[in-house]
This record gives structure tokens, sequence and C-alpha cells, in this order.
């Protein structure tokens, strides 16, 4: 059942382990790089000023220490690491921050970040709450604002051309992770949950084009397998915020699951949605990521008028990948201190019971110290549905 | 605690031993005294199945299979009836929801804090300098339970020590004790929608102190089955024996270890 | 002779400090027990038996510590955090920044010298980073308390420990041991859990030079050695680093008393 | 046994004026008043939020609020809101999560399952909403997640989600520049707010009545500055823990005439008060802020520890108007809901001009200093309730900048060589650990222990301060 890797693999390895690496060299040959947390910062932006996005991660395996004395310690674990590897200058070859209104452990620490880490240049994007016309307003404006920051930061004039063209390479990228997903669905899968995770999570240190190289490549590696080396085994769905490493899914994996579809931040909740391409840049952006990337931060208002209707249409697109690939149980993976998630673990308990899917409910700290105990409720929970 | 249970048609042995830090060791020896209790070698055992926090740690086992779905099997062989289990163990306690097939449809468990688990009750019954197996039967006695305020099992044990020293009754602050127990525990099964029948098992269900509690706290009737502690081995030992039956059947090769007693030597 | 009593009443551990005109006189210390009243009433006789002084000499007692308010005949009661700075400026005077591990607290606190205290911080919300811990994981490997620090010196490959509950530490040594982790490197690897821990919790209060450790905790040199790995900077530790407090309760009452 | 195990009343916290000793029977009876308004089925009932800057529009179509964050607070002041907690927790949601709306939620579900209020509902319950309007605002997510989990126990209650949001603090921006469509959104908000109600009442607003009562909270607005700047005084004659209380008709009854005879009773029991002399503390020896942070609402009764150790509150950040809306310089409208919209605005970013002007300043920080000040502070008191985000994080990276850019204070200390030196010490503060009604996580043995640790604290920068 071993995998075999091939070059492609083996660079994605690299860049998962070595996080940041490449940025370092291209910071060296005189790139900019910005830094981001949360799917919800328009990286097109930031790539049309010329500047390359770099997506920051948390580690599980590191104690978060030095952010703990600058933040509480009640706020989002995974968020406190991120930040805790910042302040350890993890990431001292960025040239700036973004953050987005993802959560309350964004905007509240928003200040700690911005005067606490060294780097020139911070900027915050307000995201609405509601989907509805004037918050699509509000929000190309809040765009255009992002817009003008980044044309003073970098002094240079970000044309509606030159966000279009970035607009058609990140929905190539888009299809290029699609067509990794389709990887999943032949049972056993013929790529590991593991390698897709690690695959985008390699991708999100990348400029964008090397991105779509590197996830050609490893498609095109993973098909020549022919037919898919693992045992069967039951099909999960993972189902949560950000999940940017292996662990856990390596955990299911090793004990006899595949993780073959999700619904996490660095999953298809962020690279599924298509910018339309027929609309003016920054309306099409806007609709994007405020409309497509399907988040519990976002309110969307309850047209069905029943309970049952609403939770089809807030978690449909869960729902969708499930019957897409198959899934046979889902894993409900969420965040202590998560706001957002938290407060939607009764209604996604209800939406799993009506699709007949059983579903894990884990409330994790983002450390690799509890993955011994999350072993045996997964392995329960693989027994319960095999 | 390390339990083994020997299973033809029915229990044929079944032995409660310590759990150590040398765990692998000291599970030879239980499997030993089992064998012995049964007048059986060791190479006559088809198939073992090990369960439990240090199921990993059993050197002979053939397959490893959670708790959650031994207890489950256990119970439901012994409570065909059963809907809701609860374990309490002295590593974790946990919840299990079972279906009118007897299949586990959910769970909920608490392995994170010794203030959930039957560790809890043991560490206070030590401070007190009382024997666990007579806590329950003294904390029955109470007319005035005390709340206990602290969760933390270390500083609950003080706060116990430092009420004793006021003159509050023994009988009190254990009745208090395993209210506060009961509580954690209630509060974490409420999740699986709590359905009769409520079975109780686990080190904790020999306390009866704590079924009260906690069939008041839960309002419902809880039963008990006549081992509780080997209801997980038991559990084991039946899927073990489900897995030979079904591998003859199709006639496929069963996969089995070596069946000998490794020597461990940890400290 | 004008004597004045310090006593801290800990969780495990009771302390006393006899106070002469020129200094301390003597000290003792026992496990507190059950009943803290007469824990408190042994130090004093103990105090006094030892020195061949009489009652009537102690002009005034001061207590502290989580038994404090159990000391029935103590003129005064002060928090552990005053007595613990007013204590550490008395045998250090250089230190500033003071962590004082205790079996169910770690205390924090920033101090001038002149026993006043600036800044103070508790830790957490259970007994995960307390110096209980210790004396959990010398039963489970089945050594003396005494000889951790010891032997977590001689560790070669510190391994990764996280400190969550405290009694549940036990089974993830257990389990470490089973993994066939030894001893020295699970103790470094403890030691190496608090001290971030505790590192953490400092720079929260803002750590000044000189840092010292006090309390029962500071008696682990492997501790210590740890903390100061991670400060890059020796950590001071008093000569019995236990009575630190019971000393300052002793010195706080003499104050009182020359106003 | 559920007797014996529910908590010990609390004690009754001492008030120090007559006014905050008011407060609880007017609580009781706008609680009462959703109970007869629901019985009596005239006026339509909405669950809400505090500080939205829209009870003026509720009030105008004569929709009867239910402040949902109020009724926890009762439960938590009442030491009953254990059980609500836990029925949530059974339902699938974590006591990580804010607990107001655990509580909300868990009462909710209770008296849905029952078709009644759940048995001894603290001050007769809180009734079923016809609607509820929930805020996404910047600043809190269970304010847009709280009503969505309640909804699946109420699933005919209809949500109507108003957005609104505010700039932030930028160090590369000025928030001036992105006011006017901030502006424009909020009042397409507020206007689809009114939209909604009118619909759901059947009603037309009437914007006459709007504009007086959006006159009436301004006037209330200002004289609640005006009364609260009187604590300045030396000794301060009321303090935080009375405006714990104090801050019901701020935050409960804005819009209503009740409010503002409030104040002006208010202002004058204190301008009675500091003619003859009279503090919150017999003798006023420390003056604290309370810096941050919603108190515990079962343990206000630590204010009067506090007090009992000389030390007053003369101010505290939370539960004010931030400032007087004269200094706010809002631009002219006829519109009230035009209105509105500034005065949100101008509420939230009043400090950020100030702010710019101090290196290393932010407009929470700046704020502390001007209230030290103004105040004559020596020592900052904050709260750091675990589930909520919202108010209680960033409050040591405030007391940290705190200490990094505001004038140290001189005292003496040993030196090496064992003779006296000048060094600068920063503020005195201290942080509690607890929650906002979660007691579990609460010690009163504890808390007391870092008050009079912190108490001696200030005592001793007081006797080795160099003058």
């Amino acid at each position: 059942m071993e995998l075999t890797q091939g070059k492609a693999l083996s660079t994605v390895e690299r860049l998962y382990q070595d996080y940041g690496f490449r940025a370092r060299e291209l910071k060296g040959q005189g790139e900019k790089i910005i830094g981001y947390v949360c799917s919800f910062v328009p990286l097109e932006l930031i790539k049309a000023s010329g500047a390359i996005p770099f997506r920051i991660r948390g580690n599980i395996f590191e104690p978060i220490t030095k952010g703990d004395t600058l933040l509480e310690t009640i706020v989002c674990p995974y968020y406190r690491s991120c930040f805790d590897l910042s302040v350890k200058d993890k990431y001292e070859f960025l040239s700036g921050v973004v953050i987005p209104h993802g959560c309350d452990s964004m905007v509240r620490s928003f200040s700690t970040w911005s005067y606490g880490l060294p780097y020139s240049y911070f900027h915050f994007v307000n995201i609405p709450t509601v989907c509805e016309e004037s918050s699509f307003e509000f929000f190309e404006e809040e765009l255009n604002t992002f817009r003008k920051s980044l044309e003073k930061f970098f002094g240079k004039t970000i044309t509606d051309e030159e966000l279009s063209r970035v607009i058609r390479i990140y929905n190539e990228n888009r299809e290029k992770v699609r067509a990794l997903y389709e990887l999943r669905k032949a049972d056993p899968p013929l790529i590991s949950g593991t390698e897709l995770t690690m695959t985008l999570t390699a991708g999100s240190s990348l400029p964008i084009e090397e991105a779509n190289d590197l996830f050609d490549q490893v498609v095109a590696e993973v098909k020549a397998r022919g037919s898919s080396p693992l045992k069967k085994g039951p099909r999960i769905l993972i189902d949560g915020a950000c999940l940017d490493h292996i662990e856990l899914i390596k955990l299911v994996e090793d004990l006899g699951g595949h993780v073959v579809a999700d619904a996490i931040c660095n999953g298809a909740r962020d690279h599924f949605p298509k910018t339309d391409v027929t609309l003016p840049p920054i309306k099409a952006l806007s609709q994007r990521y405020l409309d497509k990337v399907n988040c519990p931060k976002t309110y969307r208002a309850n047209k069905a008028g029943t309970f049952e209707g609403d939770i089809a249409n807030r978690f449909g697109d869960i729902g969708a990948y499930a019957k897409e690939f198959k899934a046979e149980g889902a894993i409900l993976y969420v965040y202590k201190y998560c706001d957002p998630f938290g407060f939607e673990v009764p209604a996604r308990k209800a939406y799993y019971q009506s699709l007949n899917l059983p579903m894990l409910h884990l409330e994790d700290i983002y450390s690799a110290g509890t993955m011994g105990q999350l072993r045996t409720r997964i392995q329960a929970f693989l027994e319960m549905i095999g | 605690m390390t339990k083994v249970v020997i299973l033809k048609e029915e229990i044929i042995a079944s032995v409660v031993g310590p759990t150590g830090p040398e765990q692998r060791r000291l599970a030879n020896k239980v499997m030993e005294e089992t064998l012995r209790k049964a007048s059986l070698s060791f190479p006559q055992i088809t198939y073992i199945v090990s369960t439990g926090y240090g199921r990993i740690n059993v050197p002979f086992s053939d397959r490893q299979v959670t708790e959650v779905t031994c207890h489950a099997r256990g119970i439901v062989h012994l409570f065909s009836g059963a809907r809701t289990i609860i374990d309490i163990g002295g590593q974790d306690s946990k919840g299990i929801k079972i279906d009118a097939s007897g299949k586990v449809v959910d769970f909920v468990m608490n392995d994170k804090c010794a203030a959930g688990s039957g560790r809890f009750i043991e560490v206070i019954a030590d401070t007190l300098g009382i024997p666990l197996d007579q806590v329950g039967a003294l904390s029955l006695q109470s007319s005035h339970p005390v709340k206990i305020s602290n969760i933390c099992t270390i500083w609950a044990q003080q706060e116990v020590v430092s009420s004793l020293a006021e003159g509050v009754p023994v009988a009190d602050l254990l009745a208090g004790i395993h209210y506060s127990l009961a509580d954690r525990i209630v509060r974490m099964v409420s999740r699986l929608r709590v359905e009769d029948l409520v079975i109780l098992t686990g080190g904790g269900a020999k306390n009866k102190g704590l079924i009260k509690a906690l069939s008041e706290q839960l309002n419902r009737s809880v039963l008990v089955p006549p081992n509780p502690l080997i209801t997980g081995a038991l559990g084991a030992a039946l899927i073990g024996k489900e897995m030979v039956e079904k591998a003859r059947k199709n006639k496929t090769p069963i996969e089995t270890r070596e069946r000998v007693f490794k020597e461990v030597e940890i400290l | 002779m004008i004597l004045t009593l310090g006593i801290d009443i800990g969780s495990a551990q009771s302390k006393g400090m006899l106070l002469g005109e020129e200094g301390p006189l003597n000290s003792f210390e026992c496990a507190s027990g059950v009943d803290f009243k007469r824990t408190a009433l042994r130090i004093q006789e103990e105090l006094l038996s030892r020195s061949g002084k009489s009652l009537d000499e102690i002009k005034r007692t001061v207590a502290t510590g989580y038994g404090s308010k159990s000391v029935v005949f103590a003129d005064d009661m002060r928090p552990d955090i005053v007595c613990l700075a007013k204590g550490i400026s008395s045998l250090l005077p250089t230190v500033r920044t003071l962590i004082d591990v205790g079996d169910l607290y770690t205390k924090i606190l920033r101090t001038d010298g002149n026993g006043q205290v600036h800044n103070f911080l508790l830790s957490g919300k259970c007994a995960g980073g307390s110096g209980r811990i210790l004396q959990v994981i010398a039963k489970v490997l089945q050594i003396k308390v005494e000889d951790i620090g010891e032997l977590s010196l001689k560790s070669k490959k510190r391994v990764e420990f996280s400190t969550g509950c405290a009694v549940f530490a036990e089974s993830e040594a257990i389990s470490r041991l089973s993994q066939e982790v030894t001893k020295e490197d699970l103790l470094a690897g403890l030691h190496r859990a608090l001290a971030a821990q505790f590192n953490s919790l400092a720079e929260r209060v803002g750590i000044e030079m000189d840092v010292a450790m006090t309390g029962g905790g500071a008696k682990d040199i492997g501790l210590v050695q740890s903390f100061s790995e991670i400060r890059k900077h020796p950590i001071l530790v008093p000569p019995n680093p236990q009575m630190t407090a019971a000393l300052g309760a002793a010195i706080i009452a003499r104050e009182s008393l020359t106003g | 046994m559920a007797e014996e195990q529910k908590e010990a009343k609390p004690k009754k916290r001492m008030t120090a004026t007559k006014a905050a000793a008011s407060i609880g029977p007017m609580v009781k009876e706008f609680i009462t008043g959703t109970l007869q308004a629901r019985a009596e089925g005239k006026q339509k009932l909405a669950y809400t939020f505090i500080v939205c800057h829209h009870e003026e529009i509720f009030r105008a179509m004569d929709v009867v609020p239910i402040w949902t964050e109020n009724f926890a607070g009762i439960c938590g002041a009442k030491r009953d809101a254990e059980r609500f907690l836990q029925r949530a927790e059974s339902l699938g949601l974590s006591r990580s999560l804010c607990t107001y709306a655990l509580c909300g939620i868990g009462f909710d579900q209770w008296r849905e399952e029952l078709g009644q209020m759940p048995p001894d509902a603290p001050w007769g319950g809180m009734v079923k909403p016809d609607f509820m309007i929930s805020s996404g605002q910047i600043l809190c997510d269970p304010r847009s997640k709280w009503y969505q989990a309640s909804q699946q126990f109420m699933p005919d209650v209809p949500i109507y989600n108003i957005d609104l949001p505010y700039p932030l603090f930028q160090r590369d921006q000025d928030h001036r520049e992105v006011l006017g469509y901030y502006h424009r959104y909020i009042v397409k908000q507020l206007r689809g707010l009114v939209a909604f109600l009118e619909e759901q009442t059947k009603k037309k607003m009437d914007y006459d009545r709007l504009r007086e009562l959006v006159d009436l909270s301004d006037r209330t607005w200002n004289l609640i500055e005006e009364t609260y700047d009187l604590r300045k005084a030396i000794p301060c004659p009321m303090g935080t823990g009375d405006a714990m209380n104090t801050m019901v008709p701020i935050n409960f009854m804005m819009a209503t005439q009740k409010a503002y005879d409030f104040f002006v009773e208010l202002k004058k029991e204190l301008e009675e008060k500091i003619a003859r002399g009279e503090g919150e503390v017999e003798n006023e020896k420390y003056r604290l802020m309370w810096g941050g942070g919603l108190p515990s609402w079962f343990a206000l009764t630590d204010f009067n520890y506090f007090n009992s150790k000389g030390a007053s509150f003369p101010v505290e950040t939370t539960y004010r108007m931030v400032a007087p809306l004269k200094e706010m310089d809002l631009p002219e409208t006829k519109d009230p809901i035009e209105h509105l919209a500034w005065r949100w605005l101008g509420y939230w970013t009043f400090w950020y001009d100030k702010a710019r002007k101090r290196p290393g300043s932010e407009p929470d920080v700046e704020r502390l200093i001007n209230r030290i000040e103004e105040y004559k502070i020596d020592g900052v008191v904050m709260h750091e309730a675990f589930s909520c985000r919202t108010w209680h994080v960033g409050l040591i990276w405030q007391l940290h900048q705190l200490a990094k850019i505001y004038k140290p204070i001189p005292v003496y200390v040993v030196g090496k060589d064992g003779k006296k030196e000048k060094v600068y010490r920063e503020l005195p503060s201290l942080i509690l650990e607890s929650d906002i009604i979660d007691i579990t996580s609460y010690s009163e043995v504890d808390t007391r222990n870092k008050i009079d640790a912190f108490i001696e604290t200030l005592e001793s920068i007081r006797m080795n301060r160099a003058a």
C-alpha cells in the first residue's frame, strides 16, 4: 500500500516540510512577498500589484510560546500558532501581511499583528457579513481601497487589464485543483488525502504560475500510477476551518480510511469557486470572495423559510461534494474558541443526519500533542461506519 | 487495570489485573494467569483482540479495536436492549449510542483531563485515605453533599483537604465529589440524547455512589452488568470470535501472531 | 529578644521561619497534611524548641500561603506574592523578576530589591503547569522528586512532552516509556515544556534582570537549568528556595513592629 | 440534590449611589414588559443586541426589543446560567464559545421543547420573539451566529441580519478616506432594517417620531457623558461597580424619556455627593480604571472588595459612550437614519486621530492614556473572559503598548551596590481571568488573592515613588 513518490511529489514534500523556502529564495532575488491569512484575501490584487502572495501557516509541532506573551490564549489556536511563528521570525522574508475580517480572532488581534511584527506593510480588508446588493457595492469599494493601498506601497498602478489577466491565471489554478480532486474519485483513490493536502499547502507558498506547473506535474505523476496501490477503506470527507497540515488526514489514513473530499479553507472552500471573467474585474472579485467562498462567517438570508431548507441552502455544497466524491462518513473538525464554526455544530450535525452521512465531531487545539487522543476517536468512528 | 477474557461459546475465564508503567509485562502476566485459570495453553487461543488505552502495547494481540466498539459489543451481548452506554474508566470516560440493531451510531469521549474520568474519584479517595471500593457506599451516607467548586482534579483534591480541615464530614465531601464527576459525565453524554436502556460500565460502575449520582442527574435508572470491568475485554473477545467465524466461512486465512510471551523491560 | 515568625502554609509543604534581630534563627518545614491548624502550631512549637525560645518572645506572626487563614494565632495574613518579594529582596537584592514554582500554582512577579512588588501574574486554570506535575512523574518513574533534576541533566535526547492535565501526565509518561523513551529524556522534555510555559508567563509580566526561581520547584536543578537555557542567562536560586515566602512573612512582621 | 448543587446565592453588592440601587427593579420592569407584550399580542417582539445604534428605529416602530445579552447577564448575576449553558453543550456547542449565546440558545431550546418557560426561569424568562435582528458587526461573530443557531429550535422565527462595519484603525490609511462608502453602506443596512420591520409590523415608519427619538437619545448621550465626567472628583462619588448597574439605561433603554430622567437624577445625586465630599470609598487611597473587558456578572461584589481596600474606580472603558456627541464633529443631516450612521462611525473612530499623533499608540491605548490622565488613575484592572473574543482579545497587547509609550513612574529601588537608585516603572495593572457568566471559571479565593497582591503593589509604588 506504499505510494510511489516521483519527482513532483518529492518537490511537494520539500515545499511542505520547509515551508517558505521558495519564498525566501524569491525574496533573495528581489521579489516582494506579501503574507496573508484566511480565504477571504483577494490574492489576485496582490499578484496584480507585482508581489507574491504567501499563505501564513501554523505548525502543530511547535509549542506556542512567544505568541502567548502578546496575544490572549482565548484566540483560535490555529491563528495563535500562525502569530507565534510570525513573531519567532519564521516568515522574515515577508514585506507585509494582509488580514481580512474572517473572524473575531483576526479582527481583535489586528493591532497586535500590525504593531508586534516588523513588516512594513499591513492592510485589513473588511468583509461584509451579509450577501446582498448593498454589501457587494460596499465590498467593491473596500477592494478598491485595498487596491489603492497596494498601489501606494508598491508605487505601481494596478490596471484592470492586468487584474483580468491575473484573474484568469487564478481560475486556471482552480481548474488544476479540480483535476487533483478528480484523482480522489476512484475507489480506492488514486491520490491519498495526505498527498493532496500536502500539494495544496505547498502550492500556497508559491507564485501562482509555479503552483500551476507543480499541480500539473502532480496530476501527471499520480495519473501515471494507473491503478491505486491503496487498500479499500471508508471514504471520509473533512469539514471545518483551516487545516494546513497533514497530521489529522494521515491519522485517518493510517487507520485505514481515505480522505476523499473536504469542505475546509485550504481545500474546496478556497480552491473550487472561480471568478466570473465576463464581469469587470473588481465586481467579479467582489462576487467571488463574498458570495462563493462559503464560510460560516457570512450570513445568507434564509429564503426557504424552514430550518431544513436553510441548512440545505447553507451547506448544500458540502452535500454535493459528499455525493460527488462518494463519502461514507464526515469528520467535522473544529478548533476550540472558533465562534464561526463552533456555533454551527448542531446545524451541521442536523445536515449530515439529513444526508444520512455519519459524522464525527472533533474539537481540537492545533497541537501535535492531541493526535493520540484523536486516534482513538477516529479509529472508533471508522469501526462504526466500516 | 488490565482485563483478559477468554471466550468459547461462553466466557471460560476472566481475570482483572493491574496496569502499571510496565504495561507489556503486566499484560503478559494477566494473560498467563487467565490461561492458567482456563487450563489452556497459549497456542490454544485462536485469535486475540486487544482494546483500551494500551491496546497497542499488547505484544501478542492479533488485532487492535477501540474500546468504543468493544464496550458496545460486550454490552449489547449482555443487554440486547441497551441504547446508551456510559463507560467510566480510570483513563477516560465515554458515552456510546447504540441503535436497535446493536450498532454504534454515535459516541463521545473525554480523555483530556482527569476530572471527567474515574481518576477523579481515585485521586480524592487516595487523598482521604479511604479504600476506593468504599467511597461509593460512604458517599451514600451523606445528607448534605457539598459543592466542589474546583474542576481541576489537583485543585479539587486540595479543596477537599481544606474542607476536611474545616470539619466538613467525609461523607458529604465524597457525595460532592461523586456529584461533581456525575455532572461532568452527564454533560458529556447528554450530547448523545440519552435513551433507555442506559448501561453503566467500567470501573465507575462498581461505585454505588456514582450510580446514584448519575441516575439522579440523568433522571433515569441506570443498569450495571454483573462484572462491569470486563465488558470491554468481553466485547474484544466477541469481535475476535466473529472474525474467526467469518474467516472460516469465507475460507480466508486467519493471520495471527506467534503465541509467546516476550519479556519486556522498561524501567 | 524580639522574635518574629513567618509561616507559609502551602498546599503540600508548610514552612516556618523564625527571625531574630540579627537575622534568621531557625527554619522548619513539614508536610501540610490535612489539618492546617495543627500544622501551623507544630511549626511554631518546633521552631521555638529548636531555638530554645519561649512563645512570648515572638512579638508578631505573619501567615501566608494557600492555607494562611488556618494559622489562627497569626497577627496578620499577607498574600504570598508580597512575602515572596520581601523574601527574595533580602536574600538576593539584585533580583528583579521572580518565578515561584509552587505545588498548585506558578507565580511570576517583578520586584525592586526593596521587597516591593511591581507587577505579578499567576498561572492558568488548572494544575497542568504547576510543580505538582513533577511529583506525579516522579511517582511513575519510581524515583524521588529530589533526584529528578540530576537525572534530567543526563539526558542526551530531549523528547517533546506536552503538559496538559497534571494527573494524566502520568499516563502520557507511561505511554512514552513504553515507546522506549528513557527516564532522562522524558524528564528533560518535561522540564523544557514547563520552562517554556514559565517563560511565556514571565514575558507577559516583562522580564528584568536578574531573574530568580524559588518555591519547591527551584530545588529541581533540571528545571532551573532548562529555564536558564531558554533565557540564555543564569537563573539565581537562593539557598532553601522553598523558604522564601516564609522568610518574607517574618521580615514583614518585623517591619511592622519597627514601623 | 439539585438544590444542594445549586450555587450559593451571591451576596448583595453594596452600591454607592441610590441610582444604582434602583436599577434592579428597572430591569425587572422591562423584562416583565416583554412578557406582558407577548401575552397581549399587540406589539411585535424582537431579539436583538446592544450597541447597534438601532434602538430608536425599534421604538419608533413600537417593536419591543428583547435584549438577549441582558437576559444572559441576568442569569449570570443570579448564578443561574449553568443549567442553560449545559443544555447548549448537550446540543454540541463548545463551552469555549460566547457564554451569553450559549445561555440564550440553551434557554431557547428548553423553552421551545417544553412549549413554556423552563422551570424557575429568571425573572419570568425570555419570551419567544416574532423575529430576530442579528448584527454582523465587525467585532463580534456570535452576534451573527447566535440567532442562526437558535433558529434551529424556532424554525418559524425569521432572522434579519444587519451589517454595521466600521473602518479598522490602520497605520497606512486615514479613516476619513473610506468613511463615505462605509456611511452609504450603513445607511442602506439601516433602511433595510426599517423595511423589514415595516413588513413584519405592517406599519409605516413615522420619520418625525424617529427624529424625536434620535434627538432624545442624543441628548441622553451628552447627559451621560456630563454625569460620568463628575466622577473625576476626588474622592470619586461613584465607581465602576455602580456603573455596571447604570449601564442598564445606556444599553437597554436609550431613546426613552426614562433613561434621560434617570441620568438627570444620577447627575443630581453625584453633584450632591461631591458637594458633601462623599466618595465611593470612605478613605480613597487608590484610583483605578476598569480598563477592559466585561465584568463577571456573578461576582460584582469583587468591586466591594476593592472598595474595602480603599480602591475606587472612577472610570471604565466598558459601557461608555466613548465621548460626548458634541466632540464628535458629525456631519449635519436632517435624515435621522443618516445621522444614526454618522453617529455609529463617530463612536468607533473617535480615538483614531488622537492615536495617530502619538507614535506607537492606537485607539484603545490612546483612550486608556486619556482616561488615566483625566481621572488621575493609579492602576489599571482588566478582565479576560475566556468565552468572549470581542472584548477580551488585545488587552495584553494594550497593556504592553501602554507600558511602552506612556510616561513611566520614577521610583527608588535598591541597586547592585545596595544603594538606592532611581528607575522607572510602568503603571501597575491587573488582569483578572474568569468569564462573563460561566461561574465554573471563577475562584473567589484566587481573585481576592490577586486583588490583595495588586493593592500591595500599588502601595509599594506609592511608597517608593521619587517625588
